[in-house]
């Protein structure tokens, strides 16, 4: 019997430090098995348990998009146990990883649509899976405008620079890269938080959906800023954190209400979350 | 018992209507026979809620620690003991409390009850003049009131709240020549293997429910040594050796603040004799260093002092 | 079971113990190498969790030491340190563990003699108890 | 389906039948309390019992199980690498379960099993196992079973049901696997006149015995938020001192916690039940947690059983009312106080 708790074995095939604060790293990871990358089959929005023999899992958002083939890539925040251990793995090692899990943000329903994306901080990760996805060749036509307001307390502590500085020259993706405050000189971005640029910046809500992920209090002051560009609750997309373990919706801890944040999300929109507790 | 209720209930008016506290912790009538609930009263409409009988064992000063309010609490002696303890621990100030001292004549022990007989499901209960009338569907059965105490009241030497602010009922007579340790002394009399083999057949039904810790008025630490991660001192799992070290630990955590309420007891759900590990800390505590937990304000508790000529015997 | 030999962890207060068993090491006293020294700021920060988590991972023997009574770099940790061993010892023995496995002793920096005679003692003890059989964790008895 | 008498005294012998050819698991005096155990031998199984402290459940959701070992060895190709452990799935038989704790599977299986991912474990020990009821002559005064959507003799997850007569117990199959078993037992006596007749009445008396002590319909039209943000709860979780007691007793409660253990260079992965009433339950790795209160944590519990359940599968409640939490719960929280709370709160005032 197909065992959902067993994660398949990868390789670790490169270590990133993201940030200056080294506190991000980006892990690239390879399957030691090729049926199991072939089963390993997502779609951007969704996460898996990276696994850790003898310290546990953690449920990170996949950092690829299912363009990207060959391997996978999480952005790992160092927090505790298994983060911590993580951080100071090399490359060559061993480790796991079960999934692909949860939902993905509605590409089926964006298809046509204008995307703005606003993120915040290390929430970037499945945010870059969904730019590298729609800015994709073979996918660039289904989507609109596309649209991204992403900011991080300081220059360094942006995500994927280099990937930053190529899709600002590319001219089928509007960037706005904003930083909290900083004594760069040559900082030729904007500066402010996100939600300032965002209200700055305007995007359309015509034909558009937005998609925001960030910390509780980027979200907080963003949302109003979208309400008054005229998205409705149903047309805000996002995804949630919750303590997790199996992943499944069977250990029975992440729920809100009735909905299990692992499986039946992580990606809710606006709408459906007022209609559940406030309790995340 | 009828008495104490009508004085709770008096008592809890006149201090909420003269807005001398904002709430009182005392029982309510519990929806099964034999048990009650702690219960907050938070104004006059709830008063009369109020209830008092010999199935109060819980320690309502579990439901102290950190509370910001004006509170008026029912004590009895090992509840009162505790307040002292989170006093000294600054869990609670004194100026907050308003303490309704109810002497005490021990608190009935469910199980020994339902153990006693043997199935049969007493539906109601009448005490009075020192016999407990258990009456059920097709029976009625009378028990004497001093067989069916809890362990630790049967030996319970400090039945009278030692401090309170205003006392329910007339101070009864402690008990004397009481023997608190016999339960001690017959492990003491064994061989080192027979005594492991004693404690690991006592927690062998644990199921790690942590009621035992929970129900206890002094485990209100934030985090809990079994929840710490980052090391992890002990599994989660009922793994005997796991099992083992949390028993140990959570015991020696309340040495030198157990009052020996019985509470972790009562709780237990499968029935585990806990406090055969509290007792040994509570014996030599006594012995070592003279001190009996929280009969006063005035006193460090044993292990937050020293004196220089302290006993040691082992040490090289 | 014939060459079967201790291992003790001792928890070593910095100002006077390690400086006891470093002026043996300096010295040049023999003593039995059995012992796997942990150094600690003083005996009173040695938590009993650490005791346990000790013979958790396997050890035979644990052996904590600090400064004289009155001694205290920091004037009384050993003192309270004293009284919160003493209830350890008692309950540790009183619900099965053998006397022997648990040691303590006072040993300043300067008794470098009295730390390679209390390590043989310890080592010796340890030994007459035997290999631990109590507290170690093999593997989780579970379903 | 068919029925059969078996006599008491011949009892023994049935069962030493059975455990020749399965394991045979049935409730066990341990102490004060009877336990569901693997029967050594057939006069272990004592059927006077009441209920058991503890839930069947473990024998399908082990308190603690391994779910995966691994080696850590420097140099072994496999280092790192989960491996599953073998179990035993040998085809067993749960004698004298009653019927609230098994129709708790049912419920428990829709966690479980779904279209998308089938918990491995909990399905083969399913499959493996059959399961023989007993009646309940006699519910206790905390039962409310009949209020929760079973009943004392509720058949439906149940594949043979015993009811005992008195002299003898009539088995009754429900299921093609019950009727497998009751088909292959030599000892069985064809069934005496009146005895189904008995048997409908001691279950039309038991029935009448619980009456219906709630009803929850209201609760269905209730939006989940307003419920949620009832003030009723400020007053249900007082007393609560937050232990697992209640949960670790219920036969619904599933939850568990994943934890890896090391011994020196192996390890396992071990799932290990758990419970909402513990603040590190939902403790992101981060700090934040989001039911950081008593009141949050009580709330989840009674919530979850009574409406997130009942929501999210179109179904009854997530409780089988075999009262143990009310029998135990250490401070006397009692669900079906809960549960009236909830539906009052759900009455229109007007």
């Amino acid at each position: 019997m197909n065992n959902p708790y067993l994660p398949y074995p990868v390789k670790i095939d490169s270590v990133v430090t993201e940030t200056e604060d080294r506190n991000l790293k980006t892990f690239k990871l390879v399957f030691l098995n090729p049926d199991d990358e072939a089963g390993f089959n997502y779609t951007p929005g969704q996460f898996a348990e990276l696994s850790i023999a003898g310290l546990g899992e953690i449920p990170i958002g996949i950092a690829t998009s299912p363009t990207e083939k060959g391997y996978i890539m999480f952005t790992v925040n160092k927090v505790g146990k298994v983060t911590n251990h993580l951080h100071n793995m090399q490359a060559g090692e061993i480790m796991g990883v079960r999934g692909p899990l949860g939902n993905w943000y509605p590409w089926d329903v964006l298809e046509g649509k204008n995307v703005v994306i606003i993120g915040g901080g290390f929430a970037f990760t499945t945010l870059r899976s969904s730019i590298v996805y729609m800015l994709d060749s073979a996918n660039r036509s289904r989507f609109g405008d596309i649209t991204v307001v992403y900011g991080a307390r300081s220059p360094g502590l942006l995500l994927y620079k280099e990937e930053l500085a190529a899709w600002e020259q590319r001219d089928d993706i509007n960037m706005h890269i904003t930083v909290d405050g900083t004594d760069d000189p040559n900082w030729k971005y904007n500066i402010g938080f996100v939600p300032a640029i965002t209200k700055e910046k305007a995007p359309s809500s015509e034909n558009a959906y937005a998609i925001v992920c960030g910390p509780p209090i980027m979200i907080k002051f963003t949302l109003p800023v979208l309400t008054d560009l005229g998205f409705p609750a149903e047309r805000i997309i996002t995804s949630l954190e919750m303590r997790m373990k199996c992943g499944i919706g069977i250990c029975g801890r992440c729920n809100i209400g009735t909905e299990y944040v692992c499986k039946d999300g992580p990606v809710f929109t606006l709408e459906q979350l007022s209609r559940l507790p406030n309790e995340y | 018992m009828r008495a104490y209720t009508e004085k709770i209930r008096e008592a809890a008016k006149r201090l909420l209507s003269e807005d001398r506290v904002d709430v009182v912790i005392g029982f309510r009538k519990g929806t099964v026979a034999l048990m009650n609930e702690p219960f907050l009263v938070k104004s006059l409409d709830q008063v009369d809620r109020l209830y008092w009988d010999g199935n109060c064992g819980i320690n309502l000063a579990n439901y102290l620690p950190k509370r910001p309010d004006r509170v008026a609490i029912v004590a009895k002696g090992c509840d009162s003991r505790n307040i002292v303890v989170h006093l000294l621990e600054n869990q609670i100030k004194r100026e907050q409390l308003y303490i309704l001292g109810a002497p005490c004549h021990g608190m009935i022990d469910r199980r020994r009850i339902l153990a006693a007989l043997d199935g049969k499901e007493p539906l109601q209960v009448e005490e009075a003049n020192g016999t407990i009338k258990l009456i059920g569907r097709d029976f009625e059965e009378t028990l004497e009131r001093s067989s069916c105490l809890q362990d630790n009241c049967a030996i319970c030497i400090h039945r009278n709240p030692v401090v309170y602010d205003e006392l329910l009922g007339d101070l009864v007579a402690e008990q004397e020549n009481v023997d608190r340790y016999s339960d001690v002394r017959r492990v003491e009399a064994m061989s080192s293997e027979q005594r492991w083999q004693y404690f690991d057949d006592l927690i062998a039904p644990c199921i790690r429910c942590y009621a035992c810790r929970n129900a206890c008025p002094l485990c209100y630490c934030p985090t809990c040594f079994v929840d710490e991660s980052r090391p992890q001192w002990v599994g989660k799992s009922i793994d005997r050796t796991d099992t083992r070290t949390f028993h140990f630990l959570r015991a020696y955590h309340v040495a030198g603040r157990c009052t020996d309420c019985g509470a972790c007891e009562r709780a237990c759900p499968v029935g585990i004799k806990v406090r055969r590990f509290t007792k040994k800390l509570e014996k030599d505590i006594k012995e070592l260093y003279g001190y009996e937990v929280g009969l006063s304000t005035d006193e460090r508790p044993p292990l937050d002092t020293y004196r220089p000529g302290d006993p040691e015997p082992f040490f090289k | 079971m014939t060459d079967w030999e201790p291992k003790i962890v001792a928890f070593l207060c910095n100002w006077c113990s390690y400086g006891g068993a470093d002026l043996a090491g300096v010295s040049r006293m023999q003593y039995p190498a059995n012992i796997r020294v942990i150094r600690v700021p003083c005996s009173g920060r040695v938590n009993p969790k650490f005791i346990l988590a000790a013979f958790r991972h396997g050890a035979d023997g644990v052996w904590v030491s600090g400064c004289h009574p009155g001694d205290c770099h920091y004037i009384e940790g050993n003192l309270y340190a004293r009284r919160k061993f003493t209830l350890l010892n008692n309950l540790l023995e009183h619900t099965g563990i053998e006397p022997g496995r648990l040691h303590f002793s006072w040993i300043s920096s300067a008794e470098a003699t009295k730390f390679a005679e209390t390590a043989k003692q310890v080592v010796d003890a340890v030994k007459k108890a035997g290999p631990a059989q109590h507290f170690i964790k093999k593997q989780a008895e579970v379903a | 389906m068919s029925e059969t008498y078996v006599s008491k005294e011949k009892l023994p012998g049935i069962v030493e039948q059975l455990m020749g050819t399965h394991r045979v698991f049935g409730p066990i005096l341990k102490g004060q309390y009877h336990q569901f155990a693997l029967l050594e031998e057939s006069a272990d199984l004592d059927l006077a019992f009441r209920n058991t402290r503890l839930s069947p459940k473990a024998l399908f959701h082990p308190h603690s199980e391994r779910m995966f070992e691994f080696t850590l060895e420097k140099g072994n190709p496999d280092a790192g690498i989960l491996k599953e452990v073998p179990k035993d799935y040998r085809s067993r038989i749960v004698l004298g379960i009653r019927p609230c704790d098994a129709y708790a599977f049912k419920l428990d299986d829709r966690n479980f099993i779904t279209d998308q991912f089938k918990d491995p474990w909990w399905v083969q020990r399913r499959e493996s196992t059959t399961l023989v009821g007993l009646a309940c002559n006699d519910p206790c005064s905390t039962c409310f079973c009949t209020s929760a959507g079973s009943g004392p003799f509720d058949t439906s997850s149940l594949d043979v049901l015993l009811v005992d007569l008195g002299e003898g117990y009539l088995l009754q199959a429900v299921t093609h696997k019950g009727e497998q078993l009751m088909g292959d037992l030599a000892g069985g006596e064809s069934v005496p006149e009146h005895c189904t007749e008995q048997a409908a009445a001691l279950k039309q008396s038991a029935e009448a015995q619980l009456g219906i002590q709630f009803n929850l319909d209201p609760v269905k039209q209730k939006s989940m938020v307003e419920l949620f943000d009832a003030p009723f709860w400020e007053d249900v979780q007082f007393s609560c001192i937050n232990c697992g007691t209640c949960t670790f007793l219920c036969p619904t409660c599933w939850c568990f916690d994943i934890q890896d253990e090391v011994y020196q260079s192996r390890g396992e992965r071990i799932r290990i039940w758990d419970s909402c009433m513990f603040p590190l339950f939902t403790l992101h790795g981060a700090g934040h947690n989001p039911r950081d209160q008593k009141l949050k944590r009580v709330r989840q519990r009674f919530m979850h059983k009574l409406k997130y359940y009942p929501d999210k599968y179109a179904d009854g409640i997530a409780c089988v009312g075999c009262g143990r939490c009310v029998q135990h719960c250490p401070v006397n929280i009692d669900i079906r106080q809960v549960a009236r709370l909830m539906a009052e709160s759900c009455v229109c005032p007007v």
